[in-house]
């Protein structure tokens, strides 16, 4: 029977486990959180670029009437995807991004609970994005609206592959996003810092953790309605088929349940980034931390009432109607709360107006805009006039756009030094600020004028004759907007060409180029694999800032005064650096598990078969997953880094 | 300073939306300009909205724009760490609320008060990929005019001016929404659902719109528009859809184009009146080939003055500004005109008519609104269209139907 | 629920009955195996010999129908089928695999799972093939799905055994205790890997060659394979010498160690015994190659070429291995009698057991002289049954020889001789009237393959005269052995249950087996020995007086 | 120098070769024959296995060699017992039954032999893993586990739940009831026994578990056996002429297949029965009067609800149409008091009756 073989492999035959520390290997098979957070950010990008594109395209075909850029068939894709990118594949991710990348050094953790499933995540994310898109060349894409109406959705009446693309490419990106809400939910709640309250935790980390547990409760719904869909369209069931009794407005609230709490998922982590740019702009501290974290929850929570504000014009009955239009006003009170205190921050501070601070105030701005027209679609009869027109496309995209993007553009300023080691650019930058602001302005600000001109969502053309004159005037306005859309483009590139000179140009940023408040910077830049050379102790809300700047008696009174630099604040932390760093190791799982999902997708539309080998890939990876040895091999270990820490294997994830 | 531009931004945003409430007027389906009873009230609770937003906007643009001014970085100190005050804060969180609470008891109110419904005059609206059908009830009392019988039209809806009209709104296939932006909000045709909507129109005119719910392919495409004729017009009106049908005479073009319309068209449309060779009436039966199972009656179709979803005119360009800006006294003579309109007595052919627009659609319909039509694909849905399929008529045969619709007035 | 563990020594002290079972069913253990091997051919053969019986007593008499006719196309197939597949093969591999690893002093059989799946397989074939046979399957039978069953289920049990054999083979070629080259291979064990080898050859190309004529049958119009008449017969070759010789090999080894036990002496020269049994392997296994040489009528006649290519083949095949069994019988019997050797009841088996094997090869050798005019009728037949009681009787003697290292109960040694010797008799007395009536051209129940559409030709049975009385010993002498058989078994039974427990070393062996305790343990050997010489216990035990 | 073995096959090679020889020239000299062809491959074979054989020397461990007389293979002992080969087997057979027999029988083989050689491959690839067994059984059960546990979970819980709907299938609604109660009274007592012990034994609960999982799937087979019982059919819409014009209602009455409480958010109009015969509608959209005349549009669903209220069972039947294209749609008889949904499509105008009522229709408009 068997040999003995003296010394059993431990491994059971596998593979050893990958540690390259640079390299695309490095990248590939990473579990390091920083990695992840970056790779999320460059797809959601990518996406963006994408996204923004298939906007352009928008723009383009309304810029003239009865225009012909685009046709009808093409148009109603191109908004589609244009949503369903912009939502799933560049906001959502990109808020992921800074979530991995700084959640765990905010809370001055080594990484998120279970680093392997972040990895997991991304690698679902990003194959779960590709297969969206590769509609656009197997016949079509979802062609439906990013809502995706029943019975507009059904095979019947959008018989193209587009609408199984979608359905799936959603199902699968979900997963990647619950898996991560999870991950970071723990992530939080277990692995903050000695003394880091759930108090003293920054803003940021507040707002994603309000985030992921949306994430966790909205996405289940999305996920049963994605099913319930599928079915219908794949297996023959027949939930939203009007013939055998269905009706049809089940989807809409199923939808809706998700996608309003969705709306919070994608500005939450904006509000937060501004939180922690504000304070460090004004050289203050948050005005009324408490109320801007407990308005933040607060959102969060009423988020789930008020769902069927999009649907006044359905037909619910008056009595659903009056609720859910006061559930909507109310919600507006928690917003106007966070404004006011973003507001108050910068009041009585000492303002030093970087990019990053330019954006944040813009999106407190843009946002604010945003928001007050969001209160006049919640007067229900109003919104009757308003919905469904360019109207509240003015009013989500100042939102979105003005709020969501703006404030991940004050991140991108405000962490670049932090990530990259190198600060953007800051005559760049505001060249990129004032370009989208203005980009946004001219792009959105006429749309609310042709909302209430009467020109509806979603239509492939608008005609001449019912443009009317005058200031009022339809194709004025349009393109106006188009110009407005190419604006904001011309500030994206030169984002994008900052980080290109970023890259290649500048100087090494100093450690602590903003003189700021919280753990992030109490590490190297960028930081090491394992964040922190000892787990640093908290002592108050903005621990660096305290750190640094002690209170003096001084002739005039009791001063605040700058003691200590940030240099000398991490070489503090790391003259009682920890001897021996658990850190996860690498992994090759992952990405093999996650490669399968998008197989499975193909399958069930193409051919069950391939389904099946993809079932079959994602078992291995799952086994691969499993087996991978808990106790390493003498071999997989790193040899002593340059900072003669010895980096061990730990069995975590 | 940095500062300026973008508080002069925020200013001039905030004022556009304040321009807008006030100035509005050229549009046709512009929403501050109602011309009935309940779009009135809206825009009765809407326009206050707007002005408070407005103004909440200012102040919050003008203090942030002040503070940026006032704390910019002068070299001053390290400012003392405050972390709030809480008695602000709770007034800044009342303030809103109580604002909000104003509006939201005139907000709740009427959203019941447009609720209410009356049946003086009730129409059915049927949306369908992509026109709307309508149908009067018969036995309803439309501002005085009995219905006696049943009357189908497409795309236009006829209604009395200054009468409270009742829409039962339903659907064939997928959520339409109908909308008339200067007589009422806008309400969502769900199929095998029925949801009502008041419309009023003060005096006569047309009052345009556009279905506002995503329907697929064609959606941009699908219009509709309410006209409104007085009391004397509506009653012509309807006598005229009612007249019995008149066949043209032997040996004209027209005459031709009847037995041409019969063979190529009355399988889906329907022409009340029309006979077969037996002298039985030709009934037309879409739900045979169109999907949704119905397509415009075309009894009456040269009194419209758009066909195929209110999209293409049936009236010149020219024609078509008159009618819009006809005074509302003379608007109903000419509108009951059809095609006819403007033309003087003694001419035979209708000054008005667009033959063209007429003419390329019979030609190839696809083309001009994308449809379902195309016979390879239509495996989802057993071979029935969505939509008018491109017949490939001869220039002949559209000849020939050209002049026998142009008799349907 | 896969995983029991049947180490016997630390198997719980009190297993319940299903932890036995389960035991059972999935062990590892050679001996076990081995012994299901034997049981269940024990069980055949009662049955089997039970068919034989009646259908003797039916040719006796063909006028008195005992048997409903239609059912005899079906009972003699049974017979056959019966003998060869479910007694003789299992028989000898069930010895083969319980006592193999132990005479290698090897402490588990090589792909023991290999030869316990192959024994299920063989089983489930077994009871398929006997099911198909009683509903019309079979040759000739009408029932045309069970026609196929039945050469599936072959396949199944051709399959099984050939695994089982794999397993045998393997263990001696790989699992021998250090220092036991392959001259020291104890004779069992070398007579074992010969048969196992040839089984392994043989039976795979018997079972493609049933695949072919199953799908031939299942599928009449697939494409050119059906009604290839010679595979048909050679599917009949399996049922017949000179493939059974192959499978009776292991007789010739156990008659070999048997017989060195008994004489007490180190038994030589060996490799010249070796050789024989090899001969008599490789002689019969080129009938696995094509069909049996037969040696022409008016051979003299031909000139020198002709006759070398008849007589080499032929002398190959049936000549070989007679000389090779007698070569052994002769030297082996010469050693015998030149020792002083102890009258032990398992050389008794083994002398007898080859003594009719002898008999069979040279009268293989006589079927197939064309001038005899033999094949087909019951000369034919009863050289087979030899061949099987030979084996049979060989088995018996095994169990009596090994029984206590696999059960730790001995036999009682006369009762055990005297049923050698009615056994021996009987066996004698159920072929030699075959024979007989074969001179006499009664046709034998042959087993050819019917081809697909055919219908079976009624057996008939049409004697006169003194074919009655041959037929009518031969039945009184398979009821003689039958009758020992079961007293053997009885008496197997209740001395392995009850019976006194009995020494390391009965018989005063050679050979590895008895260096370790009686019973043996499921792993054999507590150490592993150093061989040193061909018979390693002499050498373990100095003072032994055939030191 | 060569071993015993090889020198074995080596001298069969050669004889082998000789033979071939004598047989070509016998047969005058024909290579192709298949005789000389397969000694003379017989001669290559042996001639491979016998330098093989010389090359591994017989495979013999050398009695010389202490050190290898614990890792020979003959110290190797027999790897554990393992059901898998009588598994294994079983498939083969199953595969030879199903193939005379059944496909399904053969597809289960398939799945039994598949499933049997994968756990036999990953037993033997364990046992290889490491020395130490209780290391390699734990390698088997992390590779195994995560497979085995899920699918004889899904296979125990199919089973139960087979068996509990053949039970079910087969009871009729009264024996049903008397089931469920003695199910309930068991578990309940069950419980209560449990409850009392502190610890209760593993055996008891084991035993009780597997009594009731045996009992439970002995009662399903044996009703699976025995067939189902016969189930009414209680459609809430019928289309047949003779059901939906029949006056009075005697048939299929059955309140709980209604569906009027999933419908009436979406209905057209109401239709009541009144006590004194006469049929009205209440119109969505209109307020609350009674209609005799309800317009629907062509081709669209329409979904009514008919409330009787006369004293006696009645249907609602829809018919549209003339001659030919007649076609009808009527309830489920409904009885006094209650309600039914009626749901169709209309084509061409008609009526909406109760069969058998004299004056009382509505009139069905479709423009």
């Amino acid at each position: 029977m068997a040999l003995t073989s003296p010394a059993p492999s431990r491994s059971l035959g596998a593979f050893r486990r990958p540690v390259e520390a640079t390299g695309w290997k490095s990248w590939v098979f990473t579990v390091d959180h920083k990695r992840i957070g970056i790779m999320y950010g460059a797809v959601a990008l990518f996406f963006f670029l994408v996204g923004g594109t298939e906007a352009l395209l928008i723009r383009l075909q309304l810029a003239a009437p009865d225009n012909t850029v685009l046709g009808a068939g093409l148009y109603n894709e191109m908004f589609t995807m244009h949503a369903t990118t912009m939502v799933f594949l560049f906001v959502m991710p990109l808020a992921a991004a800074f979530a991995n990348y700084l959640l765990p050094l905010q809370i001055g953790a080594r990484d998120v609970a279970f680093p392997r499933l972040n990895a997991l995540s991304f690698w679902i994310f990003l194959f779960g994005g590709i297969f969206i898109n590769t509609s656009w060349f197997l016949g079509g894409a979802a062609d439906g609206g990013w809502f995706m109406y029943s019975p507009n959705s059904s095979g019947l009446f959008s018989p193209s592959h587009g609408v199984d693309f979608w359905v799936l490419g959603l199902q699968i990106v979900g997963i990647a996003s619950l898996l991560s809400s999870i991950n970071l939910i723990v992530t939080v709640l277990n692995m903050r810092a000695p003394g880091m309250k759930l108090m003293r935790m920054p803003v940021f980390t507040w707002m994603v953790l309000v985030v992921q547990f949306l994430l966790l409760f909205a996405l289940p719904v999305i996920t049963v309605a994605l099913f319930l869909l599928s079915f219908q369209r794949n297996f023959g069931a027949s939930f939203f088929d009007v013939d055998k009794g269905a009706d049809p407005l089940l989807w809409q609230h199923l939808f809706w349940i998700f996608g309003h709490p969705e709306v919070y998922i994608i500005i939450l982590p904006s509000f937060g980034i501004i939180s922690e740019v504000l304070p460090t702009f004004s050289r203050k501290p948050l005005f009324g931390y408490k109320f801007v974290v407990f308005s933040g929850a607060t959102i969060g929570f009423v988020g789930w009432g008020v769902w069927a504000h999009h649907m006044f014009a359905s037909g619910m009955g008056p009595v659903s109607v009056a609720a859910f239009s006061v559930a909507t006003m109310l919600i507006a009170i928690p917003t106007g709360v966070k404004i006011c205190n973003w507001t108050l921050t910068m009041w009585g501070g000492k303002l030093w107006f970087t990019s990053a601070m330019l954006f944040a105030i813009g999106m407190i701005v843009l946002f604010t805009i945003g928001g007050l027209s969001g209160v006049t679609h919640a007067v229900a009869t109003a919104d009757t006039q308003q919905t469904d027109t360019y109207h509240i496309v003015a009013h989500f995209h100042y939102v979105i756009v003005g709020g969501a993007v703006m404030g991940l553009f004050a991140g991108f300023y405000y962490w670049w030094p932090k990530i990259f080691g190198k600060a953007l650019n800051e005559r760049l930058g505001k060249w990129n600020f004032w370009l989208m602001f203005i980009g946004i302005n001219f792009t959105f600000g006429p749309m609310h004028v042709l909302g209430m001109q009467g020109q509806p969502r979603r239509m492939v053309v608008w005609p001449d004759k019912l443009t009317g004159e005058g200031y009022f005037d339809l194709a004025f306005w349009n393109e106006v907007a188009t110009w407005g859309a190419f604006t904001i483009a011309t500030g994206v590139s030169v984002f994008l060409w900052n980080v290109w000179y970023t890259h290649r140009k500048a100087e090494v940023a100093p450690l602590d180029p903003w003189d700021a408040r919280t753990l992030e910077w109490m590490t190297a830049s960028p930081p090491k694999a394992h964040n922190f050379d000892a787990i640093p102790n908290v002592h108050a809300l903005d621990e660096l800032f305290h750190r640094k700047y002690e209170e003096v008696d001084t002739d005039k009174g009791v001063r605040l005064k700058k003691t200590s630099t940030a240099e000398e604040v991490l070489a503090a932390e790391e003259a009682r650096g920890d001897a021996h760093i658990h850190l996860p190791s690498p992994s090759y799982w992952p990405i093999v598990l996650a490669f399968g999902l998008p197989i499975i997708a193909y399958g069930i539309i193409f051919n069950l078969i391939m389904a099946f080998v993809g079932a079959a890939i994602v078992l291995l990876g799952a086994f691969g997953w499993v087996l991978e040895p808990s106790v390493a091999e003498p071999g997989d270990y790193e040899s002593p880094s340059d900072d003669h820490h010895m980096k061990e294997l730990d069995p975590v994830g | 300073m940095l500062v300026k531009p973008s508080r002069r931004a925020a200013a001039a945003l905030a004022g556009l939306g304040l321009l807008l409430v006030g100035c509005a007027k050229d549009a046709p389906q512009d929403t501050f300009r109602p011309a009935g009873e309940n779009a009135r009230d809206i825009d009765g609770l809407q326009r206050p909205l707007f002005y408070v937003a407005g103004v909440v906007g200012l102040i919050v643009f003008a203090f942030i724009g002040y503070a940026m001014w006032k704390f910019r970085d002068r070299g001053q100190e390290i400012p003392e760490q405050s972390h709030g005050n809480p008695k602000l804060e709770i007034v800044l969180t009342v303030l809103p609320a109580v604002i909000l609470a104003a509006f939201a008891v005139p907000a709740v109110s009427q959203v019941f008060a447009l609720d209410k419904s009356d049946n003086e005059c009730v129409i059915n609206v049927t949306g369908q990929q992509w026109w709307w059908e309508y149908d009067y009830e018969k036995g309803s009392t439309c501002g005085g005019v009995e219905i006696p019988e049943s009357i189908v039209t497409a795309g236009e809806l006829v209604i009395p001016a200054d009468t409270p009209v009742l829409l039962r709104i339903t659907s064939r296939d997928v959520i339409h929404s109908f909308w008339i932006p200067r007589l009422n909000g806008k309400r969502d045709a769900v199929p095998g659902r029925l949801h009502t909507l008041r419309m009023h129109a003060d005096e006569p005119g047309i009052y345009v719109g556009q279905c506002t719910e995503f329907c697929g392919l064609s959606h941009a495409r699908m219009r509709q528009a309410a006209v409104a004729l007085d009391t004397a017009d509506f009653q012509a009106w309807v006598d005229n859809q009612l007249a019995p049908y008149q066949a043209p005479a032997e040996g004209t073009l027209a005459a031709e184009g009847e037995s041409e319309y019969a063979a190529q068209c009355s399988r889906c449309h329907q022409v009340n009146g029309l006979t077969d060779d037996s002298g039985n009436p030709v009934l037309a039966e879409p739900d045979q080939s169109v999907l949704a199972g119905a397509a415009p009656n075309l009894t009456n179709l040269m009194t419209r003055t758009a066909f195929a979803g209110w999209t293409f005119d049936l009236i010149s360009d020219e024609c078509r500004d008159r009618l819009w800006n006809e005074p509302s006294e003379t608007f109903g003579d000419v509108y009951l005109q059809g095609v006819w309109m403007y033309t003087p007595a003694d001419a035979t052919t209708p000054a008005c008519f667009n033959e063209l627009n007429l003419r390329e659609w019979l030609r190839n319909p696809p083309a001009m609104k994308p449809m379902y039509t195309d016979p390879d694909k239509l495996e989802a849905t057993d071979g029935l269209t969505r939509g008018m399929p491109n017949l490939n008529l001869t220039d002949e045969q559209i000849e020939v139907l050209v002049a026998y619709l142009l008799e349907r007035k | 629920m896969s995983t029991i563990d049947t180490h016997a020594s630390s198997a719980p002290a009190s297993p319940g009955v299903l932890a036995c079972v389960a035991d059972w069913i999935g062990t590892t253990d050679h001996k076990r195996i081995g012994r299901l091997y034997l049981g269940a051919s024990a069980l055949a053969f009662i049955a089997v010999a039970a068919v034989g019986v009646l259908l003797g007593i039916e040719r006796v008499s063909p006028t008195r129908e005992w048997l409903e006719v239609g059912s005899l196309t079906q009972l003699f197939a049974l017979e056959r089928f019966g003998f060869t597949y479910l007694v003789l093969l299992p028989a000898m591999l069930g010895v083969a695999i319980a006592a193999v690893p132990l005479q290698l002093g090897a402490r588990a059989l090589a792909l023991p799972r290999l030869a316990l799946g192959g024994w299920w397989l063989w089983l489930f074939g077994a009871v398929l093939g006997v099911y198909a046979l009683a509903q019309d399957g079979g040759p000739g039978g009408a029932d045309a799905r069970f026609v196929d069953l039945f050469m599936l289920s072959l396949l199944l049990v051709a399959a099984g055994l050939a695994a089982g054999a794999c397993s045998v083979a393997t263990s001696v070629l790989t699992n021998r205790a250090p220092g036991m080259n392959m001259r020291r291979v104890p004779y069992f064990s070398w007579a074992a890997l010969v048969a196992s080898l040839a089984v392994v050859v043989a039976l795979p190309v018997f079972a493609g060659d049933l695949l072919y004529l199953y799908v031939a049958h299942h599928y009449p119009s697939g494409g050119g394979l059906s009604g290839n008449l010679a595979l048909s017969e050679w599917a009949g070759h399996g049922f017949t010498q000179p493939l059974t010789l192959v499978f009776a090999l292991p007789v010739l080894g156990f008659f070999a160690d048997a017989a060195a036990t008994a004489s007490g002496a180190r038994l030589r020269p060996r490799g010249t015994i070796q050789l024989a049994i090899g001969l008599a392997g490789v002689g019969v296994l080129a009938s696995a190659l094509q069909a049996p040489p037969m040696l022409d009528a008016g051979l003299i006649h031909e000139d020198f070429s002709t006759i070398v290519r008849q007589l080499l083949p032929f002398g190959i095949v049936h000549g070989l291995p007679l000389l090779g069994t007698f070569a052994l019988l002769a030297l082996t019997t010469r050693q015998l009698l030149a020792a002083k050797p102890k009258v032990q009841a398992p050389v008794v088996y083994g002398l007898l057991a080859t003594a009719l094997l002898l008999g069979a090869h040279a009268a293989s050798l006589v079927t197939h002289v064309g001038d005899a005019a033999l094949v087909g009728t019951t000369f034919e037949e009863g050289t087979w049954l030899l061949v099987v009681l030979a084996a049979v009787l060989a088995a018996l003697g095994a169990v009596t020889y090994w029984g206590p290292k696999w059960w730790g109960r001995s036999l009682p040694s006369v009762p055990t001789l005297g049923i050698a010797l009615v056994a021996a008799a009987g066996a004698a007395l159920a072929a030699a009237p075959l024979h007989v009536a074969g001179f006499a051209d009664q046709l034998g129940a042959v087993f050819p393959f019917v081809q697909p559409g055919m219908q079976a030709s009624v057996v008939n049975f049409d004697y006169s005269g003194p074919l009655e009385l041959w037929n009518g010993l031969h039945t009184i002498g398979l009821g003689l052995f039958a009758v020992a058989v079961l007293a053997f078994v009885a008496l197997a039974l209740r001395a392995f249950l009850l019976g006194k427990s009995a020494e390391d070393d009965p018989w005063g062996g050679q050979t590895l087996e008895w260096a370790t305790t009686s019973p043996a343990p499921a792993d054999n050997f507590a150490t592993v020995h150093v061989v040193k010489s061909a018979e390693p216990l002499v050498d373990l035990q100095p003072n032994r007086s055939d030191a | 120098m060569f071993t015993t073995g090889s020198k074995l096959l080596f001298g069969a090679s050669a004889l082998s070769l000789v033979t071939a020889l004598v047989y070509a020239w016998s047969t005058e000299g024909a290579l192709s024959s298949a005789g000389t062809l397969g000694l003379l491959s017989l001669f290559v074979i042996f001639a491979f296995l016998g330098g093989v054989n010389y090359a591994n020397r017989d495979c013999n461990v050398s009695s010389m060699d202490e050190a290898a007389v614990d890792t020979a293979a003959a110290a190797q002992r027999p790897g554990a017992s393992s059901v898998w080969p009588a598994v294994v087997a079983l498939g083969i057979a199953g595969l030879v039954v199903g193939a005379v027999s059944k496909p399904a029988v053969f597809k289960v083989a398939v799945v039994v032999l598949l499933a049997g050689l994968v756990e036999w491959m990953v037993l033997g690839w364990s046992e290889r893993a490491g020395g130490d067994a209780a290391f390699n059984a734990d390698t088997r059960r992390r590779m195994l586990h995560p497979l085995e546990f899920p699918v004889l979970g899904a296979l125990a819980l199919g089973a139960i739940v087979y068996a509990f709907s053949r039970l079910m299938l087969r009871l009729d609604k009264d024996q049903g009831r008397i089931a469920f109660g003695v199910v309930a009274a068991l578990v309940l007592a069950g419980a209560f026994l449990f409850a009392g012990k502190r610890k209760p034994s593993k055996r008891a609960v084991l035993g009780i578990s597997t009594v009731a999982a045996i009992a439970l799937l002995g009662a399903g087979v044996a009703s699976a056996l025995q067939g189902q019982r016969s189930i009414d059919e209680h459609p809430t819409t019928r289309t047949d002429t003779e059901v939906c014009l029949q006056v009075g209602a005697d048939e299929e009455i059955d309140a709980d297949a209604t569906q009027s409480v999933s419908a009436t958010s979406n209905l057209v109009a109401n239709i009541y029965l009144k006590a004194d015969g006469s049929l009205v509608a209440h119109v969505s959209g209109y307020p609350d009067e009674a209609r005799a005349q309800l317009t629907v549009p062509r081709r669209a669903q329409v979904n009514l609800l008919f409330h009787n209220e006369s004293d006696e069972a009645q249907r609602l039947t829809a018919r549209t149409g003339e001659g030919e294209d007649e076609s009808l749609v009527c309830t489920a008889a409904v009885e006094e008091g209650d309600q039914a949904f009626l749901s169709f499509q209309a084509v061409r105008g008609g009526v909406l009756l109760v069969p058998g009522l004299v004056g009382g229709e509505i009139e069905l408009l479709v423009p």
